[in-house]
C-alpha cells in the first residue's frame, strides 16, 4: 500500500491515478518533491471525480441563472425561491461503482451523501428519489443487485425518515457490468437562512462532527473515476458502512446549531473525505487551514495522516465555527451524542498545514489545487446519424392483445412496485402523491403551507444513444413534460450525467451531444441547472454503459388543490389526446420488444410545441377542467392510456387510427404530447381554445367499463393486464436464477 | 448433523450497533464493558450422507461465499457438530 | 386535553403525531425527551411515536423502551395513563413489558409500506369507540419488524379479554392471527404497527385515523 | 477479557430469516439443508479487574436480561474468554 512508502517513485505516482504532466504541475508549484501525504492529497483532488477535468469546460455551457436561482451549481446543491421566504435545495448524485462491488452499502452510503449535501446547506430533507438502471432481467447478477440495492436505498432512507416518493428503473443489457444508482435529495429551507462552505476569517476553530475516522474507502474518489475490470473485486475493501442512525442525529444535530448564530461556514465530508472538505472551504474563502490530526476522532488505532486525510468514512461534517460559540456547538453535538472536536483554526498563509504526533506532515499551498486543476479539452466525435424509420415500414403485429401484453410487461413498462413498496413514502406525512400512483411527478406539500413541490426524474437512454443531442433535449423536455403533467410550474433541474470512458472520442461525442442538447431545452424553458454530477468511467472491459444523463427536475404548485395525477379519469369522461401524433417508431419500446431491435432516429423534439402544449394542459389543470392528466412517453399513446386505467381503476376505449397504421397511432413516441380525461361538458371548449393556440387536440376515447380496448386492435380486461403488469418484476425477484458463475 | 456458521464484520468495517449497544449498557450502568460487537450465528441443520466432514465442510464454506456471509465487508468461520 | 410526545434519538414520526394530535385537540403537544426522568404532571396522554429509535440496533425499539422516560410511562402507566405506540412505538412498548408479545422481522423479510385494510375487532376500548364494530378501516404501515408473535396461552388471553382491538384483512407481515393492534389488560395502553397518525389528513389519501384519536379525546 | 453472549429464538417462534436461509440454500443447490436458524452472537471486551469470574459471568447475565436479549422470544448463552 502506497501509504508506506515514503519514496515518491513514478510507480507510486502511477498507483495515485496522477499523469506525468500532472506530477510536473506539482513539482513546478511545490518548488520541491511532495512527501506522501501531500501526493496523496493532489491525487484525489485532481482525480476526475473531484476536479471534473474531463467535463468541467462543457457542464461550464449549462443555463444556470433563473428569477427564482439562489444558488447554482458549485455549492454542495442548488438552490430555489419558492416564495414565502421559502427555499429548495436539490442536488442528485451517482453511486454506482460502489453500488455494483456491493449493492446494500453501495446504494445505501448513496443516499446518505446526496442527504448530507442538502443539510449542509441549512435544509431539512424532504424528499428522496431514486433513478437506477440494472443490467438484462436474465442476467445471472441482476436479480442479486436489484435486491441489494433497493433494500439499502430503504434501509437508510426509511431509517432517516425522509420519504421515498418516486423514481425510475431500467434494465438493460448495456448496464450488465456497470450498473447505475443515481439519488436525488430535495430539502425545505428559509431563504436567509441557507448556509455556505467558503470559511471566513482568521483563526476561527474548525470543528469535525459525526461519526469517527477509519480506514473506511481509501481512495475511494480515485476508484469512482478508474474504468472496471474483472479484477475490480479486488478494490472491494473500500467500501464504506453507512450508519442511517448517526445520519439522523446529525440532521437534527446541524439543523438545532443552525437555528443559532454559531455557524460560519458547513461542508459534508464526502468523497476524498477530510482533504477535499477541508481544501474546498479554504479555497472558497480564500483563507489558509491548520488542522491537528491527532484531534481528529478516530476509530482504529495508528491510522497515518496520510489514511485521516484520504479516509470517506461516513456521517461526518466540518464546520467553522463563530468564535466563543464553541460550547454552544460542543453541547448540541453531545446533546446528540455525536462525536465532535476541535481539529484546527483557520489561517491568512493560503496554506493547508497539517500537524500529526507535533510533526508537519504536510505543507501546501491551497490555490493551485483548485486553479491548476487539469482541465482537458478532449476530442470528440459525431457518430453517424441514424436512418428516420417510418412506420408503414415497421412490421405491424397480427395481434394486438399480444402486443400489448408483451409490453405492458415488458422490463421498463412493468410496475415498480416491488422497489417502492418497500421505501416508506408517507413519513412527513406530507406526500400528496408518490410512486403509488403510478403517477408522472411526485407531489410532496411544504410542511404547514397549502403549496407543493413537484419532483420528477429522467432519462430514455435509447434515445441518447440514438442521437445524443437529441436525446438530450428530450431527458430535459420529459421532465418538464411531467412536472406540467401535476400542475407545477417547473423552475429548475439538477442532473447525473452517467457515461463510459472519456478518453475514447465517441464517448466523448456522447457526452458533449447530450450536454448541448440538454442546454437547448434549458434555454427554451427557462429551466437552469442549479446542481449535478458526473460520473465517467462507466464501462467493463471496454463496454461502456448506454450513454445516460439522468436528470431530476424541481416545480412548484401554488395550491395543491389545483394540480392533478393520472388517477382521476370518471366513467364517463372522454380522453383528449394534446399533441400530434406521427406514428413515431423508431428507437421505440414497440420496436425493441416486439422486432427485437433499437434501429431508427429517436423522436425529434420541438421546443416550441412542447412549450405551446404544456402551458395549456396546466392552464387546464389550474382551471379545474380535468379528471386525470398522464404524459405520452415509453410505449407511446396505448401504455398511457392503461397507466391511466390502472391508476384510476377503470376501463378505456381509444378509437381508431386515423389515416396513420395502427401500430404507429398505439405504439409511437412522438413527443409533447399528454393524454387528458376530461367531463362531456369541458370537451368542446378545450378542443376549440386548443385550435385557437395553434394545438392539436382530438378527441380520442372514452373512459368507462373494465376492458381496455382500441378499436380495431387490442381488447383485454383491466384486471387481467393490471395483474400481469403488476407480477412481472415480483416473479422475476422470487425466480431462481442459476449462479452462472459458478 | 449439524453446521455452525458465525459471520462477522471483518477487522476495521465500522460497527454501528456494536458501538450503539456498548454505549447503552454504559449508559444502564455496566460501565466495564468498553467494546462491542455484534455478529450472526446460523445453525445449518444437513441431511445425513457418507459424504467426508472435509466434503461437508466444502459445502459449507461455498454456502458461505455463495450467500451467508458477504465477503466484501464480513468473515466467517464453521463449526462441524454430529 | 393535554397530550405529550416522546423523542428519542432516530424517532421519525415524533412531528407526525404531533401534527395530528394539535391539528384534533387544538392544543399544543409537549415533546419529551427522551432523557427526562418524568413526565409532566398534567398531562393525559402519552403517544410514542414511529420511526428508528437507535437505529433499530440490537433489535426494534429495546434500547429506547430501557431510557429514563420510559421507567416514568411504566409507572404512570401503571397509575391508568392514556399510552399509544405506533409502529416503533409498538415494539418500545412491549420490549418496555407494556404490552405482550414481542415483534420480529416481517415474514418476507422486507420492509413494506403500503395502506392496509383493518378490521376493527372491539368498539368497547377507549381507543376505538368511535368506530363501529366490524367495520373496515384503512391506515398506512411502514415497517420491518412488524411481525406479531405471542405464545398461545398469551393469545388466548388477548382474544378472551378483547383486547386486540385491529386485525389485518391482508396480513402483510405474517403476524399471528392477522394481529395488527392490541392493548393491555386494563386497557389504558395501545400499541399498532399501522399509522393512525398518517390517516388525518385527505391529503393522506383518507382521514381513518380522526376517529382513533376522536375517540381518545372522549374517553378522558 | 471478553464476554461471547449467543442469543437466540426459543423453540416454537417462528424465524423468518432462518425459513428464507434454508430455502435460498436448497435454491442454490444446497439440497443437503434441511433445516437453519439464525441467531446473533454479541462479543463484549470489559474492563479487566479483581472480580471473580462468577461475579463476572453474574453481570453479564444481568446484561442479557436487562438489554441483550427479549427473553419473550430468546434463549442466551454466555462464554467468557480470556
Ligand atoms: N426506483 C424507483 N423508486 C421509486 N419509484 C419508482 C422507481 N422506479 C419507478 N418508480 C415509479 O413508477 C412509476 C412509473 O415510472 P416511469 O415509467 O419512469 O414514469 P414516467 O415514465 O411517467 O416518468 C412512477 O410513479 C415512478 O415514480
Ligand atoms: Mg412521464
Amino acid at each position: 500500500m502506497a501509504k508506506n512508502k515514503s519514496e515518491i517513485t513514478p510507480e507510486v505516482v502511477a498507483e495515485h491515478g496522477l499523469s506525468t504532466q500532472e506530477y510536473q504541475i506539482i513539482l513546478d508549484r511545490l518548488g520541491r518533491k511532495p512527501n506522501i501525504n501531500e501526493l496523496g492529497i493532489f491525487s484525489v483532488m485532481w482525480s476526475e471525480h473531484c476536479s471534473y477535468k474531463s467535463s468541467r469546460r462543457h457542464l461550464a455551457k449549462f443555463l444556470t441563472k433563473g428569477t427564482r436561482v439562489i444558488q447554482g451549481p458549485g455549492e454542495n446543491a442548488g438552490v430555489i425561491d419558492i416564495d414565502d421566504g421559502d427555499a429548495i435545495i436539490f442536488k442528485m448524485e451517482s453511486h454506482n461503482h460502489p453500488s455494483y462491488i456491493e449493492p446494500y452499502q453501495g446504494a445505501a452510503t448513496g443516499v446518505g451523501g446526496i442527504m448530507r449535501d442538502v443539510f449542509t446547506m441549512g435544509a431539512r430533507p424532504i424528499a428522496l428519489m431514486n433513478a437506477l438502471r440494472f443490467g438484462e432481467p436474465t442476467h445471472w447478477k441482476t436479480k442479486q443487485l436489484v435486491n441489494g440495492v433497493v433494500a439499502g436505498i430503504a434501509g437508510y432512507g426509511n431509517c432517516v425518515g425522509v420519504p421515498t416518493v418516486g423514481g425510475e428503473t431500467n434494465f438493460h443489457k448495456g448496464y450488465n457490468g456497470n450498473i447505475l444508482v443515481n439519488a436525488m435529495c430535495v430539502g425545505l429551507a428559509r431563504t436567509d437562512n441557507v448556509f455556505y462552505s467558503a470559511a471566513k476569517g482568521v483563526g476561527n476553530p474548525i470543528f469535525y462532527v459525526g461519526s469517527k475516522t477509519g480506514r473506511d474507502g481509501i481512495h475511494g474518489a480515485t476508484m469512482a473515476s478508474a474504468e472496471f475490470d474483472d479484477d475490480s473485486e479486488e478494490k472491494r475493501p473500500t467500501v464504506q458502512v453507512g450508519d442511517p442512525f448517526t445520519e439522523k442525529l446529525l440532521i437534527e444535530a446541524c439543523l438545532e446549531l443552525m437555528a443559532t448564530d454559531a455557524i460560519i461556514a458547513i461542508q459534508d465530508m464526502g468523497a476524498a473525505g477530510l482533504t477535499s472538505s477541508s481544501i474546498e472551504m479554504a479555497d472558497k474563502g480564500g483563507v489558509g487551514i491548520a488542522l491537528n490530526l491527532d484531534k481528529v476522532p478516530q476509530r482504529e488505532d495508528n491510522m497515518t495522516a496520510y489514511e485521516m486525510m484520504l479516509s470517506e468514512s461516513q456521517e461526518r461534517m466540518l464546520m467553522v465555527i463563530q468564535p466563543g460559540k464553541e460550547q454552544l456547538a460542543f453541547d448540541v453535538f453531545q446533546k446528540w451524542e455525536l462525536d465532535v472536536a476541535q481539529i484546527g483554526k483557520t489561517t491568512d498563509t493560503g496554506r493547508l498545514v497539517l500537524k500529526h504526533h507535533g510533526k508537519k506532515v504536510c505543507d501546501i499551498p491551497i490555490a493551485p489545487l483548485a486553479d491548476d486543476a487539469p482541465n482537458y479539452d478532449r476530442p470528440h466525435s459525431k457518430a453517424p446519424a441514424r436512418d428516420i424509420i417510418k412506420s408503414k415500414d415497421v412490421f405491424e403485429t397480427q395481434d394486438y392483445n399480444d402486443a400489448l401484453v408483451k409490453i405492458i410487461t415488458s422490463p421498463n413498462i412493468a410496475s415498480k412496485r416491488w422497489i417502492w413498496e418497500q421505501y416508506d413514502r408517507h413519513v412527513m406525512t406530507d406526500t400528496v402523491d408518490s410512486s403509488q400512483s403510478g403517477g408522472d411527478a411526485a407531489i410532496v406539500r411544504i410542511h404547514g403551507s397549502n403549496k407543493a413541490v413537484a419532483i420528477t426524474t429522467d432519462c430514455t437512454p435509447r434515445y441518447v444513444e440514438a442521437d445524443p443531442y437529441e436525446g438530450g433535449k428530450q431527458v430535459v423536455a420529459e421532465t418538464w413534460r411531467n412536472l406540467t403533467c401535476v400542475g407545477a410550474d417547473p423552475i429548475a433541474i439538477t442532473d447525473c450525467l452517467n457515461f463510459g470512458n472519456p478518453e475514447r472520442p465517441e464517448i466523448m461525442g456522447q457526452f458533449v451531444g447530450a450536454i448541448e442538447g440538454m442546454n437547448e431545452a434549458c434555454h427554451a424553458f427557462d429551466y437552469p441547472v442549479v446542481s449535478g454530477n458526473v460520473s465517467l468511467y462507466n464501462e467493463t472491459n471496454g463496454q461502456a454503459i448506454p450513454p445516460t444523463p439522468a436528470v431530476g427536475g424541481v416545480g412548484l404548485i401554488q395550491k395543491i388543490d389545483h394540480m392533478a395525477t393520472l388517477s382521476g379519469a370518471k366513467e364517463g369522461d372522454t380522453l383528449i389526446l394534446i399533441g400530434e401524433t406521427s406514428g413515431w417508431l423508431g428507437a421505440s419500446i414497440y420496436l425493441s420488444e416486439i422486432q427485437s431491435s433499437e434501429d431508427g432516429a429517436p423522436p425529434p423534439v420541438d421546443l416550441e410545441v412542447e412549450k405551446l402544449n404544456g402551458n395549456y394542459v396546466r392552464s387546464l389543470i389550474r382551471n379545474r377542467r380535468v379528471h386525470a392528466v398522464h404524459d405520452c412517453s415509453d410505449g407511446g399513446l396505448a401504455i398511457t392510456a392503461c397507466e391511466m386505467a390502472f391508476s384510476s381503476n377503470i376501463g378505456v376505449h381509444l378509437d381508431a387510427a386515423k389515416n396513420i397504421p395502427t401500430h404507429g397511432w398505439l405504439f409511437g413516441e412522438d413527443q409533447a404530447r399528454y393524454l387528458l380525461a376530461v367531463e362531456e361538458h369541458s370537451v368542446n371548449p378545450i378542443v376549440s381554445t386548443a385550435k385557437g393556440k395553434g394545438i392539436a387536440a382530438q378527441v380520442i376515447g372514452k373512459v368507462g367499463g373494465e376492458r381496455i380496448s382500441a378499436e380495431g386492435a387490442f381488447d383485454v380486461s383491466l384486471n387481467g393486464l393490471r395483474d400481469k403488469h403488476e407480477s412481472w418484476l415480483p416473479e422475476l425477484m422470487n425466480s431462481t436464477v442459476k449462479d452462472a458463475a459458478e | 448433523m449439524k453446521a455452525l456458521v458465525y459471520v462477522g464484520l471483518k477487522p476495521g468495517v465500522l460497527d454501528p450497533q456494536g458501538r450503539t449497544i456498548s454505549r447503552s449498557l454504559n449508559d444502564l450502568g455496566f460501565s466495564e464493558v468498553t467494546g462491542a460487537f455484534q455478529g450472526k450465528v446460523i445453525e445449518l441443520t444437513i441431511k445425513d450422507s457418507q459424504e467426508s466432514k472435509e466434503a461437508i465442510q466444502a459445502r459449507v464454506e461455498q454456502m458461505c461465499e455463495k450467500l451467508l456471509a458477504n465477503t466484501v465487508i464480513e468473515n466467517y468461520r464453521i463449526e462441524l457438530k454430529d | 386535553m393535554k397530550t405529550a410526545v416522546i423523542r428519542f434519538p432516530a424517532s421519525n414520526c415524533d412531528r407526525d403525531a404531533a401534527v395530528a394530535l394539535e391539528k384534533i385537540t387544538g392544543r399544543p403537544t409537549e415533546i419529551v425527551w427522551h432523557r427526562e426522568t418524568s413526565l409532566p404532571d398534567d398531562i393525559d396522554f402519552v403517544v410514542i411515536p414511529g420511526g428508528f429509535s437507535y437505529g433499530d440496533y440490537l433489535r426494534a425499539g429495546a434500547i429506547a423502551a430501557r431510557s429514563p422516560i420510559v421507567k416514568d410511562i411504566v409507572r404512570r402507566a401503571g397509575k391508568g395513563l392514556t399510552v399509544a405506540g405506533f409502529c416503533n412505538g409498538f415494539q418500545i412498548l412491549t420490549e418496555a413489558g407494556l404490552l405482550p408479545g414481542a415483534l420480529i422481522r416481517n415474514r418476507n423479510l422486507k420492509f413494506v409500506c403500503r395502506p392496509e385494510r383493518l378490521i376493527v375487532q372491539n368498539t368497547k376500548s377507549r381507543f376505538t369507540s368511535k368506530y363501529t364494530a366490524k367495520s373496515e378501516v384503512i391506515y398506512p404501515v411502514a415497517h420491518h419488524d412488524g411481525n406479531y408473535f405471542a405464545d398461545d396461552a398469551t393469545l388466548n388471553r388477548l382474544e378472551k379479554n378483547n383486547q386486540v382491538l385491529f386485525r389485518y384483512a391482508d396480513n402483510p407481515n405474517g403476524s399471528i392471527r392477522d394481529i395488527a393492534g392490541i392493548m393491555n389488560e386494563t386497557g389504558n395502553v395501545f400499541g399498532m404497527m399501522p399509522h393512525p397518525e398518517r390517516a388525518v389528513d385527505p391529503v393522506h389519501g383518507g382521514t381513518d385515523g380522526l376517529d382513533f384519536f376522536k375517540s381518545i379525546i372522549e374517553s378522558i
